[in-house]
């Protein structure tokens, strides 16, 4: 048996829009690896902007999406291999999703608790329904909701945050081993987001599940997580544990990223001007961020950033890290604000 | 600039009436980034339509008065009421959307829309002169001049939100409403459109209100700031003091219940969820999630007072107003 | 779209037979030899010998490239194509004049009714249309000649144009014995228009971009026509392309009712004749003639929508 | 409680009166439809014969029974079939998607446009004189299913991505299951009024066949009765009630069709809208 819990292995998905003779290829996801271990739980936190492929990762490991090419790996076995109902029950057992908007997680035409008995039935958890009501009464029970509140509801007579603990109730009842969570709380009112939040972290604790937290919101991301990946335009340029990925980025578009949060006690510095250019045909060949990075070398426009192991189990998909390693007083003479970057003292003793 | 005292606007719909703002008093002053808080469904887009004198069935105005100035060319103040500010949209008051695909007429250039709403309002007549004025504004924006050739579909989110801040202050109104204009946005653009206005604000000295759900958002660019609960204000004061040591028990857990990057604390969020705006308390709209409730939040709702210069708060925690307090001193 | 020209595969055979049985039920006797003979040369005449391939490679080549659709057997031995050259323009302008008509008057006092749908005025309008909308064609026709030829004798009871072609007298009286049949088009026509163009209005001055315009200081009929108009009037392009099969359905019954000399009439007299080839040519070039409107329609609206573009 | 509204009450009127008079009423008819000169020729209404009495010595009234029977019967045939046939495409086509998919929109597409009177006509001149309702109303079939498969194919293709669909799939739902628990809901109010809209557009076309003598002479229909009068002359003549009351009888049923249509229509957005809010 594997030692991963998950692995996604170099995971491309290209998507073709509009017709068949004019229309054109997106990459939502470009060559993307990631592996949750197995031995503890884990909170990956998967961050990235609208547009970024985050949301079409999460579709492909929940087996929604295929992906172009490259595999998932569910304990050491691929996800999409066999097509016997055995497995996919199987898999449904092992993975459950949570959806970023309540109201639409739940047919408004049926009762919600439905759902909670479907799935200790079809997935075997249960047997009968008797035995299946224990069961989703425990479920409600531990994300702090009464069975009693909740059967015989319809969706619109549940408030958003309500519906969502319904959705976490739902996914624990196979007892899965991972949860994946897109966008969970960006619905939800700032009074009532840490609710869910701790929650998460509650029942990773108590059922031994590990999360993918798929978020654009980097306060959460921190608090929740263990590891952290960010993506940009279907890459994962950054990935590493959520402590030093946040507060010490190497990636300069982390810290643009960072630098751009609205944190309360941490005023803006004035300076951020929006590009003009409409990001949309960059050529293959270069870095993504190459056009929009402060710190942009000749290099960046002419080659694909390699990913770069950084000490402390991170990943980095720049130049930068590299030419300091490679030749740091070339680098010195070619751009000299760069020698006042942070990341040099990063590099220090370590590279 | 814009008062609003002690006033009701219910949603009148056959099936119920939906008290979504109940009692609001509220003044929006000159040279200033007013920023409006506070969760869904707490009446704050409803207190835009209100500011902006856009009431329309089954909203109506049930009590309060609204009143506005405003200053005329020949340097004369002049009174409006309801209905009578809608007669100056744009020119002295205008309204930035959020700036979602839906809010642009997608058939239609952007030049167009942008001449649409200066035609009736504007004195200037010859067509290459408005076109060029507004060419120099999008340069002074530091907008493309592409844009104004475009359709909407063919501008991304960002750029959309900017050609509606220069839309909406280009014939330099006094006041500007800004609703949301960051949802939906990415957090870079989010900073740059944020910053814009500012900086636009900065430049006509004019009033902006913004109204927005993301706290962190008025943090970084407002002056003063106005939460609202359940259909009221519960407290409203200047910004820095509000985020340094928030009064109302709702604010305070509020701002405590965010997480920072960096920030291990643990942190909780409040309990509960805000009652219906069909059939609200008697007493404080807050008193059943509020851990300092008392036997009298429970029977009345307190009202907005002055409790220290400029910070206004209704609780019953902060009774005593500051014209008693000075009295005793 | 353009698979239309296999429609001809779908017809159920046998028209041989069929035209046999009518000769040999008129009474006279005939030889087994001769009607033999007789099969064998409507057979050629139909274009119906050999296998389903070569008949419908034969079609085609005769119908497709040739463009020909053989001799009529009613009106011997004049082409078939000459018999709709003379009555296709018929048809076609009272289609074409009287479509755009209802599609026009429909659109405008349908935007009217749905961006004002409060006013009583548009409530009225709506009701008008949905009492015209649900008739037929052909009672239209019929209440038209009722009303127009019997009890109010305004209009001849069958069609009638005088003078010589294109002369000044033959277009005033072909226009005036047009008035009918095209009435009971436009009216038959307009009710849907009006419906599905208040229905869509009333739904985009819902939307964000007509508030905002409302909140920009925009006047009422800027609104109308350059938010509500522009945007309402692009689905019912489509949609055009999509009803003009059925619209041509109603103007073959109402050519037939006025006895107006259009392709429906051709039918008609190709079905009380008999006459295969006719019959087949004439629905031929009416399918043909209606899909390729609807394609020309389809392939007309990019140039209306700056949404869509070919790169 | 689902809330009626105007359009369905007065077309659900006028349809509840049309079916008394077509199926419960011709029951109670003293004559036979079929033959003729049952009763005295070319009679002004009376008593006797309310709607007066026909050339061919048929009672009008009664006869205009049978004749609404006939027309619903098709329109109620032809709706059903056209209406479970397009479902049917539509859930499979926006369901399961690709190739299938192509080849059920393009059938669609053609079907849709070519008219499809000519090629009734067509049908109806091939077997002369021996068509009968039946085959009509098979033609019908064909071309009336696309209309609801296109509709039914968006309405799945946009419900295929909702959340709650994968929901049900992580419930551990089979296709079929989600299919028929989570997607019918939503299409059945549609289905509704599209299935009375094809009554509607069945017995106008068959009607309209038979205006021209095309359809099946012999089964009275509303279409039917108008081609008699008119080969009789009956507007020359000025016998109005012959030609009137079938003609008045197809605006009142086509009325009382389109409300109802309408009214389910309505009715499923309010439901939705309803929801939503």
């Amino acid at each position: 048996m594997s030692d991963h819990l998950l692995e996604v292995k170099d995971v491309t998905k290209v998507f073709r829009i509009g017709g068949l003779l004019f229309g054109t290829e997106l990459v939502a996801v470009d060559n993307v690896s990631l592996s949750l271990a197995k031995r503890a739980p884990s909170i990956l936190s998967i961050v990235g902007e609208s547009g970024s492929g985050k949301t079409t990762l999460a579709k492909i490991i929940l087996k929604l999406q295929e992906p172009t090419s490259g595999d998932v790996l569910l304990e050491g076995k691929s996800i999409f291999g066999c097509h016997l109902n055995r497995d996919r029950l199987a898999y449904y057992r092992a993975v459950q999703p949570i959806f970023q908007n309540p109201f639409e997680t739940f047919s408004m035409r049926k009762c919600v608790d439905s759902y909670l008995y479907d799935t200790a039935l079809n997935l075997k958890v249960a047997k009968g329904r008797k035995a299946a009501r224990d069961i989703v009464a425990d479920a409600l029970s531990s994300v702090g909701l009464d069975i009693k509140g909740v059967a015989g509801k319809y969706p619109n007579q549940f408030s958003g945050g309500e519906l969502q603990r319904i959705s976490v109730a739902r996914g624990l009842i196979p007892r899965p081993k991972l949860i994946i969570a897109d966008e969970p709380v960006s619905m939800i009112d700032a009074s009532l987001r840490m609710n869910i939040v701790n929650m998460f972290l509650s029942l990773k604790e108590k059922y031994n599940v590990s999360f993918i937290y798929i978020t654009h919101d980097l306060s959460t991301a921190y608090y929740l997580s263990d590891y952290v990946a960010i993506m940009y335009r279907g890459n994962i340029i950054e990935y590493g544990s959520s402590d030093q990925i946040l507060t010490n980025p190497i990636h300069p578009y982390t810290e643009l990223l960072l630098n751009s949060v609205p944190t309360i006690g941490k005023k803006w510095e004035r300076n951020l001007r929006l590009s003009n250019i409409e990001l949309r045909d960059d050529k293959n060949t270069a870095c993504k961020f190459a056009s929009r990075c402060p710190f942009v070398q000749p290099v960046c426009r002419q080659n694909k950033p390699p990913a770069v192991q950084v000490p402390g189990e991170r990943e980095v998909l720049c130049f930068k890290p590299v030419d300091y390693a490679l030749d740091r007083t070339t680098l010195d003479q070619g751009s000299e604000k760069l020698t006042t970057r942070r990341w040099i003292s990063l590099g220090d003793g370590s590279c | 600039m814009l008062r609003l005292s002690d006033v009701k606007a219910y949603y009148l719909t056959r099936r119920a009436i939906v008290k979504a703002v109940d009692g609001v008093t509220l003044d929006v002053r000159g040279n200033e980034i007013l920023g409006v808080a506070g969760e869904s469904g707490c009446g704050k887009s409803t207190l835009l339509k209100i500011l902006y004198d856009s009431l329309e069935p089954p909203l109506k105005l049930v009590a309060g008065k609204v009143e506005a100035e405003m200053k005329t060319v020949s340097g004369k103040t002049l009174k409006l009421g309801p209905g009578q500010i809608r007669h100056h949209w744009w020119r002295f008051i205008s309204y930035i959307p959020q700036g979602s695909m839906s809010v642009l007429n997608p058939v239609v250039r952007v030049e167009k829309q942008f001449l649409d709403s200066i035609s009736r309002r504007h004195r200037l007549t010859n067509k290459r002169e408005i076109h060029e004025r507004i060419a120099n504004y999008l340069n002074e924006l530091e907008l493309p001049i592409e844009v104004l050739n475009s359709y909407p579909h063919q501008l991304s989110g960002g750029m959309r939100q900017r050609v509606l801040v220069a839309l909406g202050t280009f014939l330099h109104p006094q006041i500007v409403l800004a609703d949301e204009p960051t949802t939906a946005l990415d957090v870079v653009i989010q900073k740059g459109i944020l910053l814009m206005l500012a900086q636009v604000q900065e430049q006509m000295k004019n009033s902006l209100v913004i109204v927005s759900h993301d706290i962190g958002v008025h943090y970084q660019i407002t002056h003063r700031i106005a939460i609202m609960y359940n259909g009221k204000i519960v407290e409203i004061g200047p910004t820095e003091m509000v985020f340094k040591k928030p009064l109302h028990p709702y604010a305070q857990m509020l701002i405590q219940s965010l997480p920072h990057v960096g920030d291990d604390k643990h942190r909780v969020g409040i309990s509960g969820r805000p009652p219906s705006l069909i059939d609200p308390p008697l007493g404080c709209r807050f008193a059943a999630r509020c851990p300092f409730v008392m036997d009298v939040c429970h029977k009345e709702m307190p009202s907005l007072m002055e409790v220290e210069p400029d910070r206004f708060v209704a609780c019953y925690l902060h009774r005593e107003p500051l014209q008693a307090r000075k009295n005793v001193e | 779209m353009t698979v239309i020209f296999f429609v001809p595969r779908f017809l159920p055979s046998d028209p041989v037979t069929a035209a046999l049985g009518r000769v040999m039920s008129s009474g006279s006797a005939m030889r087994p030899e001769e009607v033999q003979a007789m099969r064998s040369t409507l057979m050629q005449l139909y274009g119906l010998e050999g296998t389903l391939g070569e008949q419908y490679f034969n079609f085609m080549k005769r119908a497709v490239f040739g463009g020909s659709f053989g001799p009529s057997l009613a009106f011997y031995p004049t082409p078939v194509n000459a018999l709709i050259g003379k009555s296709l323009p018929w048809t076609i302008f009272l289609l074409l004049t009287s479509t755009l008509i209802a599609w026009v008057v429909g659109n405008l006092i349908g935007v009217l009714a749905g961006y004002q749908s409060r006013r009583i005025y548009s409530k009225i309008l709506e009701g008008f249309a949905i009492l015209l909308y649900p008739i037929p064609y052909y009672i239209l026709a019929l209440i038209l000649i009722i009303l127009f030829v019997y009890i109010n004798p305004i209009f001849p009871v069958s069609f009638n144009v005088q003078g010589a072609p294109f002369s000044l007298e033959f277009i005033s009286s072909a226009v005036f014995n047009s008035v009918l049949p095209a009435l009971s088009i436009i009216i038959g026509s307009f009710g849907w228009w009006v419906l599905s163009m208040k229905a869509l209005s009333a739904g985009i001055a819902e939307e964000d971009y007509v508030s905002f315009a409302r909140f920009k200081g925009v006047g009422g009929p800027a609104i109308m026509g350059r938010y509500v108009m522009r945007n309402a009037i692009l689905p019912q392009i489509t949609v055009l392309a999509l009803n003009i099969g059925a619209i041509f359905n109603g103007a073959l019954i109402a050519e037939i009712l006025f006895g107006y000399p259009g392709l429906g009439t051709l039918v008609y007299t190709a079905v009380v004749q008999s006459d295969y080839n006719l019959l087949m040519g004439t629905i031929s070039i009416g399918i043909i003639a209606v899909a390729t409107a609807a394609l020309a329609i389809d392939l007309l609206y990019p140039f209306f929508d700056p949404r869509i573009q070919y790169r | 409680m689902v809330k009626l509204n105007a359009r369905l009450v007065a077309g659900g009127f006028l349809l509840l009166l049309f079916i008394i008079v077509g199926v419960v009423l011709s029951r109670f008819s003293p004559y036979d439809p079929r033959s003729w000169n049952t009763v005295p020729r070319n009679l002004q209404p009376s008593q006797a014969h309310l709607l007066g009495t026909t050339s061919l010595g048929q009672d009008t009234f009664w006869l205009l029974t049978f004749a609404v029977q006939n027309s619903l019967i098709v329109g109620v045939v032809v709706a059903f079939f056209a209406t479970t046939i397009g479902l049917l495409a539509g859930l499979t086509a926006g369901f399961v998607g690709g190739y299938i998919d192509r080849v059920l929109t393009l059938a669609m597409d053609v079907f849709i446009s070519i008219p499809s009177l000519p090629i009734l006509i067509l049908v109806a001149s091939l077997l002369h004189g021996k068509t009968s309702l039946l085959t009509i109303s098979l033609v019908l079939i064909v071309f009336n299913w696309p209309w609801p498969a296109r509709q039914v194919r968006s309405i799945a293709l946009s419900m295929r991505e909702r959340e709650f669909i994968s929901t049900a799939r992580f419930s551990g739902s089979g296709t079929l299951s989600i299919i028929v628990r989570e997607i019918f809901p939503y299409v059945l109010a549609w289905s509704l009024a599209n299935f009375v809209n094809t009554v509607l557009v069945a017995i106008a076309t068959e009607s309209g066949l038979a205006v021209i003598g095309l359809s099946s002479l012999e089964q009275a229909t509303l279409g039917t009765m108008i081609y008699w009068g008119l080969q009789y002359q009956a507007l020359l003549a000025h016998r109005w009630w012959w030609i009137g009351a079938p003609v008045m009888a197809i605006i009142l049923l086509f009325i009382g069709l389109f409300l109802a249509s309408t009214g389910f229509a309505d009715l499923s957005a309010e439901r939705r809208g309803r929801y939503r809010a």
